[in-house]
């Protein structure tokens, strides 16, 4: 069983996908670590090398996420989790802008997937099983 | 420990200079007790909040307000002015960005200096408390229409103090409502003082001639909330200001989505609000309500969010609420431009207006939830009574602790995170797993068997898996869930 | 002098052979009834109208259907494929040109010469009859709904012949309902029975296996037709369609704007017609019931319309409508684009899809309107009866010209034009000025009565003044008019 | 009192904005002629000669106007009504077209007033009495 840390970055408080997130992954054979709510890089990072994941799942709702998120990527390096997939979801920017742009930035941020608004967990499986497999 | 008592002014006065220290907008001339009271006169009837919904009421009608707010002042003025001249707004909000939300003002500093780098607003509302009494009465002299803060603050003191300053003449929130929909873990027995002291700073306004309208925050999670647990929140949330001497409330609800359902939300709450204010003590409250467009994930589709704000308007119109939150074609992309802003009014308004002389007629069925409600109501009431030995705040908190009132979804460790809610087959919202709420077998035998009567129906189980299918539901176009195969 | 008499085979096909003469195209291989019912035998359900409409009925949802239609047969194919998988629409139209309702075939041809010419439509419709069975086949054959063919055609023998011969299996129209509001100075003796020509050749397909759908044009002119009125008419062409053999009928009814009203004119009409299609012998006809989204004059503001737009499919589903017709935000200004068109079926098909497991309750107010409308149409069929001796048809005829029917504003120099409508209070549509209609005195103070109602909370006279701010009113966002100044 | 000669030209039968034309027009002093709907170019100009107007109020609303006033002023002209104002209002052309634009065409033709859709005749009047007066 593979696993992925899951959680909601920065002071955004949506819990209702994150919950949804959960009980989908379980469902689908991962060992979902939920870290929850206002959840700091840090929070990520700890959970993951606790856990040794092979995926860490960053959700942002509130339209913070391109601050929150930043030198994530880097942080991640530094801890020895370079081979671990770093995904982001969810409303990850203030609001409605172009899809293709804001998959550049996250991507050049590091990101290896970047899911725009609409895109529910259900329609991320495909990619995960892809990236770490079951 | 917490206690629903008034705060006296000696106390209220103490800890209002450390508030106001805490961020360097706090010291302003403007924060004199004295002179906010004489600025706050000086506000005339139509852009006074709390006259403008008694005026409203009186007439019967429904008056629309938008969510906005972004980082730099100046578009913020732009904004506002143009969903009150494009949009025809009849209230309008200041919505607060969550750095300041978390008190988190140094962000907020660097989110507004990035915004104004890159020309766009990179915080998802406005900065209130940076922005200070300052920015905040340019903003309210900017524009004809009142003003309210809208947020999900757990600790709202220096933000309340300096709005009122500046002549916003209404403020959301409350210490249940601002706490567990929106924090981790934050005390509630704080998060009840801290809106303790905010309503204590409307009452003393108050005395002093001024009245400011309040309105504890209903939709909660906005997903699948039970009508009965966002009611009895808000009539509590009511009482505890009342008791700081608040005259002027709005009580809230969130949109369910079964329009009998809803209208009977309505006036369940209207009506046991006033009802228990009585109870306790409180008899010359004014009180409106608010309904809020559905709060749950939207359509993507902007055609569908169109028809989905319009639905909403008509139940809001015919259950006869006084205001009326409204929301927008982006509303699941994005914070929206002020054109799409604008147009979600428009839509509202459209409705709100053609509509304004008709009401929903009195049938069975709904009288019926009227009444299904307010026992529900009136259980988890006396519950928090009961755990609180007779004092409401100490009641609340030990509720929450033991599980007597549980908020579906909500973030917060506070909460017992048990009970789950789903919809009968007529898309009521209903209560599939209790956890410890305070229902006696009946009440939860009639959620039971309407539960039962759509998995028969349906032809599948009761379980999690309905609560999933009825969150995704409405942004699929559907009200009640169906299982995907 | 016409009869609501079946009309005789031999008749019938004599007629035929004149009508096919009409235009060029009425000579072709398809007209050959052997081989149009070969043709039509060979429709799947999924595009035979009558049954689509059988099968929602039992659903109990509401299925939506756009006006639509342009002059070249590709821009057509491409406009309805375009509404059928972007707007989702469940049946299909085409609206016919002006030029071909009023059989100016020659007219139509140069518009269509004209269209081809500067690559746009110069016509507001297709013109069904110059395009032919193979154009219109072509069109069936590139779509996956059922086809209709709605119009306002007081003679549409050949355009009925050249649909159906292409397996369009809905035709929209009747004697009464597409010559009063639809012509100046035709007799309405002469439209009766070109209509019981068309209704005669779906009988003849139904006595060879093939079901058709027939709808009688319930709106009328659109604008504050009072239910009674409109009911009627619908209920007279019912039976005479069924006399000719028509066995699947859909009555219509254009919204009103009072939630509780336009309500119970749906509920009244559906069992009104059963009830009197039985009376007079017709005991196997299916009746369906389509709700018109606002047909009189439309807001500009785009989310305004949709907003009306959403708050008639709200209407429609809680009352249990079997079909709508939708409008579009372009309604005020022009034949709407593609896109505009597919925008307001989307909007609509949110709200029959997130609705459709409710229904208005009952309630004492809801039936007290269907009552009404009930005594008033029994009391205007009455008349009808009476005048023409027992027989409808005359009756009707005769009805016309003594003004004991008056439809409102109708360009008919038959029509007695003497009624005037006005709203109550509450946005439902009353009379005002009853003409000859045959009303008794009680109906008539009824209306009086409520009319009264409102000129003393309007402070106005009653007047025709009062008529023309009602007409204005939806346009500028109200239902009630008032009077400007 | 001035005479206009009022109608609704073609195949077109929308007449409740032709009834509001007449009574509103009345009531501001005018006398009214009104040839209903499906009117000829031929019943505005005979209307207008028998009855001496001053300006001729044509309305279409179904869309093809357009094609229905084509040669409309030349055959006033003709019949000796060059002085006759010229309006046309309504939905006039087919569907949602650029205002000014379809301004342009219908002036070319010769009409001295073009209203578009949303004019109401209540918005006209001024127009009316500075062109020829009450
Ligand atoms: C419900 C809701 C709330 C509730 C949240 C309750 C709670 N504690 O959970 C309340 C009312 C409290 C709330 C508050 C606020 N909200 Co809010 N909220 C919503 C809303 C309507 C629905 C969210 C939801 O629950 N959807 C249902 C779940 C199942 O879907 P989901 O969250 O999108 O998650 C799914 C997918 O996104 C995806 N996914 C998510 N993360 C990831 C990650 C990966 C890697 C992958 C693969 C997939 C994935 O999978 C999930 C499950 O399928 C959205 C708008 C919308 N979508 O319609 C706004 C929205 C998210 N909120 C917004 C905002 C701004 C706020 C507020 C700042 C205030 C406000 N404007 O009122 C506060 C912020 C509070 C805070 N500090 O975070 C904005 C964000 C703006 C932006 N990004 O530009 C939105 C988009 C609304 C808008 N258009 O303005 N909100
Ligand atoms: C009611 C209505 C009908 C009724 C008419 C009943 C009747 N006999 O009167 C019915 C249902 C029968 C009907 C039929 C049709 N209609 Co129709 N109808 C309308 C509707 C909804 C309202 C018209 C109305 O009564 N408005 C209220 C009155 C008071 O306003 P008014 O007519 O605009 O007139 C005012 C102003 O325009 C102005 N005005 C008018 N003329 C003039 C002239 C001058 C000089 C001036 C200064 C001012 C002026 O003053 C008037 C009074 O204030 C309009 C759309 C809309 N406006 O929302 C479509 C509309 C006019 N119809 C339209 C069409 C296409 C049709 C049909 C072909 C079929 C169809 N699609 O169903 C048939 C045509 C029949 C025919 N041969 O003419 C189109 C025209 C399209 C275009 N121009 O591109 C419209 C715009 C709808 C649309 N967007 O598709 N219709």
């Amino acid at each position: 069983m593979k696993t992925v840390v899951i959680g909601v970055i920065g002071a955004d408080v949506h819990a209702v996908g994150n919950k949804i997130i959960d009980y989908v992954l379980s469902e689908n054979g991962y060992n979902v670590v939920n870290i929850g709510v206002l959840s700091t890089q840090e929070d990520f990072i700890n959970a993951a090398i606790e856990t040794d994941a092979k995926a860490i799942l960053v959700s942002s709702l509130y339209g913070h996420g391109e601050m929150d998120v930043r030198f994530m990527k880097e942080k991640c390096d530094e801890a020895g989790l370079g081979h671990v997939k770093l995904y982001v979801g969810g409303n990850i920017v203030v609001g409605k802008q172009d899809v293709s742009e804001v998959e550049k930035r996250f991507k050049k941020m590091g990101f290896d997937r970047v899911y725009p608004p609409g895109v529910k967990i259900e329609d991320a499986l495909t990619d995960l099983k892809e990236d770490i497999g079951i | 420990m917490v206690k629903n008592k008034k705060m006296s002014l000696e106390e209220f006065l103490e800890i209002r200079k450390v508030i106001l220290k805490q961020w360097p907008t706090g010291d302003h001339e403007a924060l004199d007790l004295d002179e906010a009271v004489k600025r706050l006169k000086s506000v005339p009837n139509h852009k006074n909040f709390a006259y403008k919904l008694r005026e409203a009421k009186e007439k019967g009608i429904t008056l629309i307000q938008p969510r906005a707010g972004v980082a730099r002042l100046n578009e913020h003025v732009e904004l506002l002015q143009y969903l009150e001249e494009v949009g025809k707004a009849d209230l309008l909000p200041s919505t607060i960005d969550s750095y300041t939300r978390h008190n988190r003002y140094q962000n907020a500093e660097d989110g507004i200096r990035e915004s104004e780098k890159q020309g766009r607003s990179l915080l998802n509302g406005f900065p209130a408390v940076n922005h200070g009494v300052d920015g905040c009465t340019f903003l309210y002299d900017s524009v004809n229409s009142p003003l309210q803060a809208r947020h999900g603050t757990p600790d709202a003191r220096l933000l309340s103090e300096i709005i009122h300053a500046s002549k916003w003449t209404s403020n959301e929130g409350g210490g249940i409502s601002y706490n567990i929909p929106y924090a981790k873990n934050i005390s509630l027995e704080d998060t009840i003082k801290y809106w303790q002291y905010v309503d204590r700073l409307v009452g003393y306004y108050h005395d002093h001639g001024v009245e400011i309208n309040r309105e504890p925050y209903g939709p909660l999670t906005g997903t699948l909330v039970p009508p009965c647990i966002s009611n009895t929140i808000g009539i509590l949330e009511s009482i505890m200001a009342a008791e700081q001497g608040v005259k002027n409330i709005t009580v809230g609800y969130g949109q369910g989505g079964n329009m009998v359902q809803d209208v009977a939300a309505l006036k369940a709450l209207e009506e046991q609000t006033n009802h228990y204010l009585k109870l306790f003590g409180y008899d010359d409250v004014f009180v409106t309500t608010v309904f809020h467009q559905w709060m749950g994930g939207f359509p993507e589709e902007e055609s569908e969010a169109l028809a989905l704000i319009a639905y909403a308007s008509t139940v809001a119109t015919l259950g006869g609420a006084t205001k009326m939150i409204t929301k927008t074609a982006h509303e699941s992309f994005g914070v929206p431009t002020k054109e799409a802003n604008a147009q979600g009014l428009r839509t509202s308004k459209l409705i709100t207006n053609m509509l304004k002389d008709q009401k929903m007629p009195e049938s069975k069925e709904l009288d019926f939830e009227i009444n299904q409600i307010k026992k529900e109501v009136d259980s988890l009431i006396l519950a928090v009574v009961n755990a609180g030995k007779g004092d409401i705040a100490q009641g609340a908190v030990k509720a929450f602790k033991k599980g007597l009132i549980d908020i579906p979804f909500a973030p917060s460790e506070l909460n017992n995170g048990k009970i789950l809610p789903a919809r009968d087959i007529e898309g009521k919202i209903r209560i599939l797993e209790f956890g410890n709420l305070a229902f006696s077998d009946e009440l939860k035998a009639f959620h039971n068997e309407k539960l039962h009567e759509r998995a028969l129906k349906q032809d599948r189980e009761i379980s999690f898996q309905m609560t999933v299918d009825d969150i995704y539901a409405v942004s699929l176009g559907n009200l009640v869930g169906t299982s995907k195969e």
